[in-house]
């Protein structure tokens, strides 16, 4: 179950990985944290490392993708789908917000008829949770049932127990990874104390918080109501920050692109907060921007509930410390429940 | 039963990818109105011509390679299966291509999508179709549904209108129907002209006229939203209860299946638990978000 | 195709149909010669221009471009071709700033009657965006490379 | 800030305006958030400080009704050029300037103490310096090496077109060569490596439009990049489409930027956007002598010409 191994041993271990999978890691370029294959060196990142801007939602949900190509010839179209690689990759380092955030896109991608481009990437991927020390004032997860140390959504979990790292086998796929793998030892129960002390440490520093209690009732109470949301929406912009780089968020937009060999039909994100996201040639129902902010409120913290009887939200900060005008849905959610109070 | 249940409706065949399409053929293009045209297909595959069921008021996604997809629902009646149909308006970038296409072009189908008329509940009623414009498309299939199986069914009204009696889809459906003595066939237009002699007014005006009765009755609506937004309340006036008041809705669905996120009502998504709807299951979202 | 091969440029230009379309054509009635190298887009006013056209016909894989209007002061819509001139003016020292060669990027003043004007203004260009090599900007990487090795 | 609270209240109290569009304190470490009230009792929470980074023309064209603006220099020229595009006429704002003393920015603060924002426990101006409180710790630094790149060019921090011009708290220190000093890091390439550095720029692009968002002179109803008839550029973030999305928009606001920063500033990838817009700046100074928003009754600068200019570029 718990195994422990040192920083100085890690470098090893994914270099293990990395001849059956390709590893991802936090990485630093152009000044902007985000993941890259793992450079077979460095793993400094777990000095500095807080959390990456673009969530690891994009290896399994690319912002672009070819869906498949298309070919016109003598007897008419021929299809052609993409090769699939099947290569194994392993995120090390994912924060549980980011890995709870992909069991909620699962809700969706693996229901009814499933997305084969998601599901077979989220099959051959493994995540190794790293627990938070240090969170950003904008982080919120405890608010959600969830915190730094949260090991649900990762296959293994990685926390800080002194100068060494405890491992938390929590899947079989987890298992997996461990078995075999060289310069990790047994854990002691001093271990455990000391990675559940650095847990409760971290999430003590998480001090934004908000009352998730009557949410949905409140929003489903206000769903009506103009010119509340619209005070709600009054400074956005609508861009499509907090959406992109939100780890639940999944809408796509399917598109044709034609090149010299032919064409392709593209997967690519977007984005509700866009007017034209919903346009019809004739008809769009969410011109105004206030029902697009109340599109995306509602979707994650009434519609999922509903659904899925889960929020689709996990508290990782990134659309409060990304907004170019500090919109803040913390703040939203709170003013809503006093609302209804 | 609800109409959400949707586990025995037909179900894309993909082999593998569900955003794979089947290759149709065109076989004929009919102008319906100087906008309209209603293409006549059938798969390439000639297994998939026998193998292929869909329901009245599914949907499927059409593709022009290269240009792109776009969500139309199976206007033909599944009991009449040498050909399928779809009709649609000229009126953006995959509409404007489709209208350019003639008959032996090829073209991406995958479906069908959605769920479907609720054949068992409306079994046994008097049914009332209201119908408006390109509206009439999806009530067309399964007005043929309903027509070829009378005996299942009791009294049915057709009301249907366009913008001008040059707007009316479907004319020749629409005469069939006027001259079969077991339908009650009004069609009223915006705005008539000198050779029109029916009703003029718009929809939701001429089914308070008409006011059919609420008694044992289901009342089945599409047009735009702006119809389907007034005739409702009339409805309502009229005694029929949110449950007895089906619509099928349309939206931006890109994808089809419940994932790209765009089409839902409150947390139903229109491709995904719809496109056919009671009133009942959407009127908390519906005023807003319609 | 080796690299010894000579390069030749591809290049769209868009001329006002009042006077450099006209000044094509009377280059062309008049057995006048210039280089095939150019296709050309007629268009109501040099003031129709856009960037994007100039941007999109370089994403499509143009060579150069050569926008050409009606001397200043002739505009048949009276300030079409001044209209024109800012428009360019700042695309071509923008899209250099970006790392576009400004050899791809010509404008001309061709009246109708200049036929030989013209012939002498596409012989220029058609040299120039020659030396400036072919227009691999928008291309992949990867592509750029199994050109380069080709 | 005292002062505009006052003012602000008595704009609303005397029914001059029927909004205040002005800065809160934000939610996070050192920012400040746009407040867009009716409301005269949320005019006690407004402030002036060094984070007062937003340019809140942007919600101009959009709002209805009288509004009461706060504005710095750059903002200032914004709603000129607003009112230049006939977007918003100038009898319906209440322009209530900020004499700039320049914006703090965080990225530089957080490289220069290695440490990220939320990490930092003050930052004060004094003067021509800046005092950064980390834990125990006091490091003071030069302003100029903290202050953002568009304030260090800036040549107009005092809003010249305004109703009501508050006190000054400060003066900003500028450094044009530091301010150029990006710009002239691309001139100095050759055009193959521009072109390369500015491809690998734009590989990052998420295309969250968040560039164009903020900014108050991009305010087409339809942008361009989402015409499909034709379709200029891929909706899907190639960086081929990227980047030709970034060209356009930077020709169009043409004339109408006043390298207010703001496109860089909202950048979730860092890509260096201001490189593009000052540069377009300059080059409109120099091949027609324009300064966007420095005149209210000028045409828009693609609107007008002179008869005798940018010869140079046509046979």
């Amino acid at each position: 179950m718990f195994k422990k191994i040192g920083h100085s041993e890690i470098a090893k271990l994914l270099s293990e990985w990395s001849k059956e999978s390709t590893v991802l890691v936090p990485t630093r370029a152009d000044g902007v944290t985000t993941w890259a294959k793992w450079d077979g060196r460095d793993v400094s990142f777990l000095d500095w490392y807080r959390n990456t801007v673009v969530p690891p939602k994009s290896f399994l949900l690319p912002m672009l993708e070819e869906m498949f190509r298309f070919q016109k010839g003598k007897d008419g179209y021929s299809l052609e789908l993409p090769p699939s690689d099947g290569r194994k990759q392993v995120i090390f380092g994912i924060r549980p917000c980011d890995a709870r955030a992909l069991a909620i896109i699962d809700l969706v991608f693996r229901e009814g008829y499933e997305d084969l481009y998601y599901v077979n990437r989220r099959n051959n991927t493994t995540l190794v949770g790293l627990a938070c020390t240090s969170p950003y004032d904008s982080c919120f997860c405890t608010s959600l049932g969830s915190g730094p140390g949260d090991a649900r959504g990762v296959d293994l979990m990685l926390t800080t127990a002194g100068d060494q790292l405890l491992i938390e086998e929590v899947t079989d796929k987890g298992k997996e990874l461990t078995a075999g793998a060289s310069g990790l030892g047994k854990a002691a129960e001093a271990d455990l104390i000391s990675a559940r002390e650095a847990v409760e440490l971290a999430s003590r520093k998480v001090t934004r918080q908000v009352d998730l209690k009557d949410t949905d009732k409140a929003l489903l109470a206000n769903f009506e109501k103009a010119e509340f949301w619209e005070d709600i929406a009054a400074k956005c912009v609508s861009c499509g920050i907090c959406t992109f780089l939100c780890p639940t968020c999944y809408c796509f937009d399917i598109n044709d692109e034609m090149d010299r060999q032919g064409g392709a039909r593209v997967k690519s994100w977007d984005s509700c907060q866009f007017a034209l996201y919903t346009r019809m040639p004739m008809e769009n129902p969410r011109v105004e921007k206030w029902r697009r902010v109340r599109q995306k409120v509602s979707h994650k913290f009434l519609f999922y509930p509903l659904s899925y009887e889960t929020t689709g939200c996990v508290g990782c900060g990134r659309c409060i410390r990304r907004c170019p005008v500090n919109w803040d849905i913390t703040q939203v959610l709170n003013s809503l429940t006093a609302k209804v109070a | 039963m609800t109409i959400a249940d949707t586990s025995q409706r037909p179900r894309f065949f993909a082999r593998g990818n569900v955003y794979l399409p089947h290759i149709v053929v065109i076989e004929k293009v009919i102008e319906e109105t100087p906008g309209v045209r209603t293409f006549h297909f059938n798969f390439k595959d000639e297994r998939l011509r026998e193998e292929f069921a869909f329901q009245s008021g599914q949907f499927a996604e059409y593709s022009i390679f290269g240009v792109g997809e776009a969500p139309f629902c199976i206007s033909s009646s599944p009991t009449r299966r040498d050909h399928m149909e779809f009709a649609l308006q000229r009126v953006g970038k995959v509409t404007n291509a489709l209208h350019r296409l003639g008959v032996g072009a090829e073209i991406g189908f995958r479906g069908p999508y959605g769920n479907s008329f609720p054949l068992d509940f409306l079994a046994g009623k008097n049914l009332v179709f209201i119908g408006g414009g390109i509206g009439l498309a999806p009530l067309r299939s399964l007005i043929w549904n309903v027509i070829d199986n009378r005996e299942k069914y009791e009294r049915i009204d057709i009301i249907y209108g366009a913008r001008s009696p040059a707007d009316l889809c479907f004319k020749y459906d629409l005469e069939t129907w006027g001259k079969d003595s077991s339908v009650n066939m009004v069609t009223t237009v915006d705005r008539g002209d000198k050779d029109w002699t029916g009703k003029v007014g718009f929809v939701p005006a001429i089914t308070e006229q008409v006011a059919p009765s609420a008694k044992n009755a289901v009342a089945i609506v599409c047009g735009p939203p702006v119809m389907i937004r007034f005739t409702f309340p009339v409805l309502a006036k009229l005694g029929f209860t949110p449950e007895q008041m089906i619509t099928t809705l349309e939206k931006r669905m890109k994808c089809g299946i419940g994932k790209c996120g765009r089409c839902n009502i409150g947390n139903l998504y229109v491709c995904r638990d719809g496109p056919v709807f009671s009133y009942a299951q959407i009127k908390s979202f519906i005023s807003s978000e319609y | 195709m080796s690299e010894q091969t000579e390069f030749e440029p591809k290049l769209v230009g868009f001329l006002c149909r009042w006077c450099s379309y006209a000044g094509a054509d009377l280059a062309g009635t008049s057995r006048k010669k210039y280089p095939a190298n150019i296709r050309i887009v007629k268009i109501p006013c040099s003031g129709r221009i856009d960037p994007l056209f100039v941007l999109k016909a370089l994403r499509l894989g143009f060579d150069g471009v050569l926008v050409s209007g009606c001397h200043p002061g002739d505009c048949h819509y009276i300030t079409g071709n001044y209209r024109a001139r800012r428009r360019l003016a700042l695309t071509k020292k923008f899209l250099e700033y970006m790392g576009v060669d400004p050899r791809r990027i010509q404008a001309s003043w061709v009246s109708a009657s200049e036929a030989g004007k013209f012939t002498d203004v596409v012989t220029a260009v058609t040299n120039e965006v020659r030396e400036a090599g072919p227009n691999r900007l928008f291309t992949e990487e990867k592509e750029k490379r199994a050109t380069a090795t080709a | 800030m005292p002062q505009l609270q006052h003012e602000a209240r008595a704009l609303l109290e005397q029914g001059k305006v029927d909004y205040i569009l002005g800065f809160e304190p934000g939610t996070l470490k050192f920012s400040t958030t746009p407040l867009i009230t009716k409301n005269k009792e949320d005019c006690a929470r407004l402030v002036v400080n060094p984070f007062i980074a937003n340019n809140l023309s942007v919600y101009l064209p959009k709002l209805k009704g009288r509004l009461g603006i706060v504005v710095k220099g750059c903002d200032s020229r914004s709603v000129v050029s607003l009112i230049q595009d006939n977007k918003v006429a100038r009898d319906r704002v209440v322009i209530i300037g900020v004499p700039c003393a320049g914006i703090i920015d965080l990225d530089k603060i957080e490289q220069l103490v290695s440490r990220e924002r939320d990490e930092i426990d003050d930052i004060v101006r004094q003067g021509d310096r800046v005092a950064i409180t980390l834990g125990n710790g006091k490091k003071e630094f030069p302003l100029v090496s903290v202050l953002a790149d568009n304030c260090l060019a800036c040549e107009t921090p005092i809003p010249k077109e305004c109703d009501i011009l508050l006190d000054p708290t400060d003066t900003l220190v500028t450094d044009p060569s530091a301010g150029q000093q990006r710009i002239q890091e691309v001139e100095s390439k050759s055009v193959e490596e521009r072109w390369a550095f500015w491809e690998k720029q734009f590989e990052r692009c998420i295309r969250c439009y968040a560039c164009r968002s903020v900014c108050p002179v991009c305010f087409c109803e339809r942008c361009f990049a989402e015409e499909t008839e034709p379709q200029w550029v891929s909706p899907a973030p190639h960086w081929q489409d990227n980047m030709s999305f970034q060209i356009i928009r930077s020709l169009h606001v043409a004339g109408r930027c006043t390298d207010c920063g703001n496109c860089e500033r909202a950048c979730p990838v860092n890509i260096p956007l201001r490189s593009l817009s000052k540069k377009m700046v300059d080059l409109v100074d120099e091949l027609f002598d324009y300064k966007a928003g420095t005149d209210k009754s000028a045409l828009p600068l693609m609107a007008s010409y002179e008869a005798d200019e940018a010869e140079g570029v046509f046979r």
